[in-house]
């Protein structure tokens, strides 16, 4: 195992410390526990945003701590949900009497997490609306499965229901918008490799030279199926098709599409599936109205990709093209 | 022979110790169908445990596992966190304030212990998950206390169970957690949940002076 | 290898398409031969920026172009300059007649393209000026190399110039602000692995599982020398030592720390080397008064980083601060 | 015997097919002291001067090396691209308008193309890069020509004397182009760009009729 890092067990720990020294404008860094809020939280007023998960997802969550997105970020260990005992001070930390919405993944650990921290929060006086992402359409969302995964699709929650806090909605507004936003979005992603967790030190899955994983979650574990490798035109396809099949999306309506690296893939390949992408959805005439293409929520170094498709209205774009400014997503300001 | 709260310090130390030795090996079973962190969750959250132990030596069995479960709940993260927090929070709850607890308290506490990981987690049995260590472990324990059995070994059952039905969920299509992301294809592998929770029976029972189980 | 591609030969037509796709409200993507223009270029009145080298490095230089920043970018196949029949309808182009600054990383095939290309198109009545970007401490400069190699500087050579253009300085200012970046910045990278070119097929280099590779450049080629593997912190040293050696910056000096990612490494190990770099600084009375931390010059999906330190002064400063609209860089608008 | 525009075309398809059959060793050549591109970038170039002879052939010797040059110089790119590229069109001016060229234009051509590559590349013998290739063709063209040869055993031994030139790239530490950057390093590799020009010189040879080299 290679990687830029000093000690398996703080890596999390220094990143936080790094990324606080680099953005020391935008965020403040709390230690022991670990979690990053805005700077002059809290705002008076306004609704705060709250999301957290494991770590190695970087530039989720901290990344986009900020105006107009979140007010508090709780990284847990890599791969692993934080705990109450981190996400109950950084609610708190930036309640201005307003309320908090918890941005939680569909994961067991984080909705148990989260659950827990929601309710001792609530003991404190803090009024908390939790909204559960879960745009993964690899898993069937069954009683045989903990439901859909939360996935790409975060930062699109993250980022439209913080325009719509910033704006000034009340505590049940920002949680409609952001439940909204999870309706009308979903992913599907793919591995052309593992990764490693520091602390493991060994690839979370191995891929023949000719394999790759269709149906990947953030997290290396293993997709749905290995396939044979394929050129990136067929492996676009492969993730549309099924997002657009479960979203229903018709010829005539508008779409946010959103190509994300999971950490070890060069941008230009991202183009490239961007490209097929925006082609298949222009031969079901369906508009791309707005567009990301990034690392944005990334499995470590893991090579691969997801797509999201976000159908939008009137409301959802122009809370989208609101003002922004944290260290990972910036625009307007 | 009823046991104290020296047993329940033993049991939490001899639990660190053993989650630290087979950290890899939960990691590992964590690799294959969920990610790869178990092992590091586990290890993590009972160096804290042994940490507030240190600090401040809980004086009944109850207050000894009410330490951990806070302990837990706070460094584990992850699924096992809260399940694991919620288990030892009810078994000391169940336990009460009593110095010494006896064959019948300790069955009751395992029992609320699974009750609470079922409350939160909602899995059945089958789910492949760690309920498929814990119930069979009360089950054991409950038959042993109706035969006469002592604490001692009410625990050995319940450790051996425990063992027993981690291993019946290799075959298993997992239903709960993260492992059910993977359909058919989490099958062949052993619930790293259902295994830790082995160990933690099997260190309860030996801390309580029975003789190491059969080596796995 | 496995790459999110189709026939590897048409990566940088098919890359740069879904760019231009993107991106439709930024640039313009001109074919055969393949150029990158800002949207409505040229800008009455303005120095033109034009920039461009081997592709393989995204963002660089595509995604710089926009507001504030280049006016054109011109992409060769993987890791080779481009022509000079790509690069002098590129300078035409974005020509308002205030005149075209090329900016030229100090590679022998990007210096003697750009220089035809510069001639030819001084020979169409546009006025050239070619900056030359060689901010690599890892290569001698001396009579027995080609000279130093123009690495991470360059991101915030445009940058920086390009804000100087937009301001509407004349075009011997803004090659005068090229050169003074250029003077004042120094850059050393690190790479934990190869990277592997589309038409090539194999790692570029072979690392064993505990070598790295000190003072690499963007292209994939072996650096001055393999060591074995160290922490993240030793590491860090081993860059930034020479770097701040090279430009003898000293207590009390102001500057801008980049700590950029080569492509394949998580953005978390990214945060663990600047924090080390900004301590050294501190340790040295440095103050770091901007940073920037991500992959922006990368070496397709090597794992690796560089760090680059800038001399600012108030001038620097204010024109790394103004307004940048483009792909990949984005604030104050 | 004088060559014409035959030859000329003969040599540059040749080239292609040798640069095609070449490409991924040239390709190996550059990664191991260079950045993996030379025999792609050579490939694409001839096959643009392929596509060039067929859109519009070329009536004299010193047609086809400037289309060849312009193609090159407009679809190679890196250093080579820029570098043939003067070679070619140098040539091809030292060439001018004849129909038919002789031994001694066929050096003169020669000479200009190396002075072309120094002049743009400032690269002196020994430096490691196509420079000792050519170099050492031009001088061994000189000498076949005062001793009297004709044409073809000018480009013969060309040809010969630059696949010499190209294996004593071998052990030469790089001071031009990527190579020098790796300093010591880049001893105990052979310089990608000179082996391409044996490669193009000996097809010179093989089109004038010369029969085949020594397999490498
Ligand atoms: N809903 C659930 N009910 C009971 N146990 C569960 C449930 N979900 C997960 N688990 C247990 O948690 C274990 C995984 O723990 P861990 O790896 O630490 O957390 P995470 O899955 O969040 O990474 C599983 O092996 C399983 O035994
Ligand atoms: N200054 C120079 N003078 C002469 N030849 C050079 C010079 N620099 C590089 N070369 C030649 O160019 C070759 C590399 O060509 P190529 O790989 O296509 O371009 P690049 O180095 O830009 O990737 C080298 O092997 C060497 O023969
Ligand atoms: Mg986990
Ligand atoms: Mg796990
Ligand atoms: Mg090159
Ligand atoms: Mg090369």
């Amino acid at each position: 195992m290679k990687k830029l890092i000093n000690d398996p067990r703080a890596v999390v720990e220094e990143s936080v410390e790094g990324f606080g020294m680099a953005h020391a404008d935008l965020v403040d860094v709390h230690t022991d526990p670990i979690f990053i809020v805005r700077k002059g939280a809290p705002v008076a007023g306004k609704v705060a945003l709250v999301s957290g998960g494991g770590s190695g997802h970087e530039p989720l969550h901290a990344g986009f701590v900020g105006h107009g997105m979140l007010d508090a970020a709780v990284p847990g260990a890599v791969f692993t949900s934080p705990t109450p005992d981190q996400i109950i001070p950084a609610t708190t930390a930036v309640d201005s009497g307003a309320g908090v919405v918890h941005i939680v993944k569909n994961y067991t650990g984080d909705v148990l997490n989260f659950e827990t921290a929601a309710e001792m929060a609530q003991a404190e006086g803090v009024s908390v609306r939790s909204v559960l992402v879960n745009d993964d359409v690899a898993v069937e969302d069954s009683l045989y499965t903990a439901g859909r995964r939360g996935v790409g699709g975060t930062v699109l929650v993250e980022k439209i229901a913080g325009a719509a806090a910033e704006r000034g909605d009340s505590l049940d507004a920002v949680a409609g918008v952001a439940e909204g936003v999870v309706r009308n979005v979903r992913t599907m992603g793919v591995a052309l490799s593992g990764c490693i967790v520091p602390h493991a030190g060994v690839p979370s899955f191995e891929l023949a030279e000719d394999e790759i994983e269709i149906g990947i979650g953030i997290h290396g574990e293993p997709g749905r199926h290995k396939i044979p490798m394929e050129d990136a035109d067929g492996i676009t396809s492969r993730l549309l098709d099924p997002v657009l099949e479960d979203l229903e999306i018709k010829s005539g309506e508008q779409v946010l599409l959103f190509v994300n690296g999971m950490g070890g893939t060069p941008l230009s390949e991202l183009y490239i599936v961007y490209r097929r992408a925006a082609q298949i959805l222009g031969e079901r005439g369906v508009k791309v109205e707005r567009s990301l293409v990034g690392n944005y929520v990334t499995s470590l170094e893991m090579q691969g990709c997801s797509i999201s498709v976000l159908r939008l209205d009137d409301e959802l774009t122009a809370l989208w093209d609101a003002p922004v400014h944290t260290p990972a997503l910036r625009w307007g300001m | 022979m009823a046991l104290g709260v020296d047993w329940a310090i033993q049991w939490l130390t001899l639990s660190a110790k053993v989650m630290s030795e087979h950290r890899a090996e939960l990691i590992e079973l964590d690799r294959a169908i969920g990610d790869s962190d178990h092992g590091e969750n586990m290890d993590r959250g009972f160096q804290a445990v042994l940490d507030k132990l240190a600090q401040t030596p809980p004086e009944t069995p109850g207050a000894a596992l009410k330490l951990a479960a806070m302990a837990l709940m706070s460094k584990v993260g992850g699924a096992a966190g809260p399940l694991y927090g919620t288990a030892y929070l009810r078994a000391a709850t169940a336990l009460g304030d009593s110095a010494e607890i006896d064959a019948a308290a300790i069955a009751e506490a395992l029992t609320a212990a699974r009750d609470g990981i079922v409350a939160r987690g909602k899995a059945e049995l089958g789910d492949k998950t760690m309920v498929d260590a814990w119930s069979p472990a009360v089950n054991a324990a409950g038959e042993v206390l109706a035969e006469g059995g002592d604490a001692v070994e009410v625990l050995a059952a319940a450790a051996e169970a425990a063992e027993v039905g981690a291993v019946t969920t290799d075959p298993l299509v997992a239903r709960k957690g993260r492992a059910s992301y993977l359909g058919e294809r989490s099958a062949g592998h052993r619930d790293p949940g259902a295994a830790s929770t082995a160990l933690l029976l099997r260190a309860a029972a030996t801390a309580a002076g029975f003789p190491e189980g059969p080596a796995e």
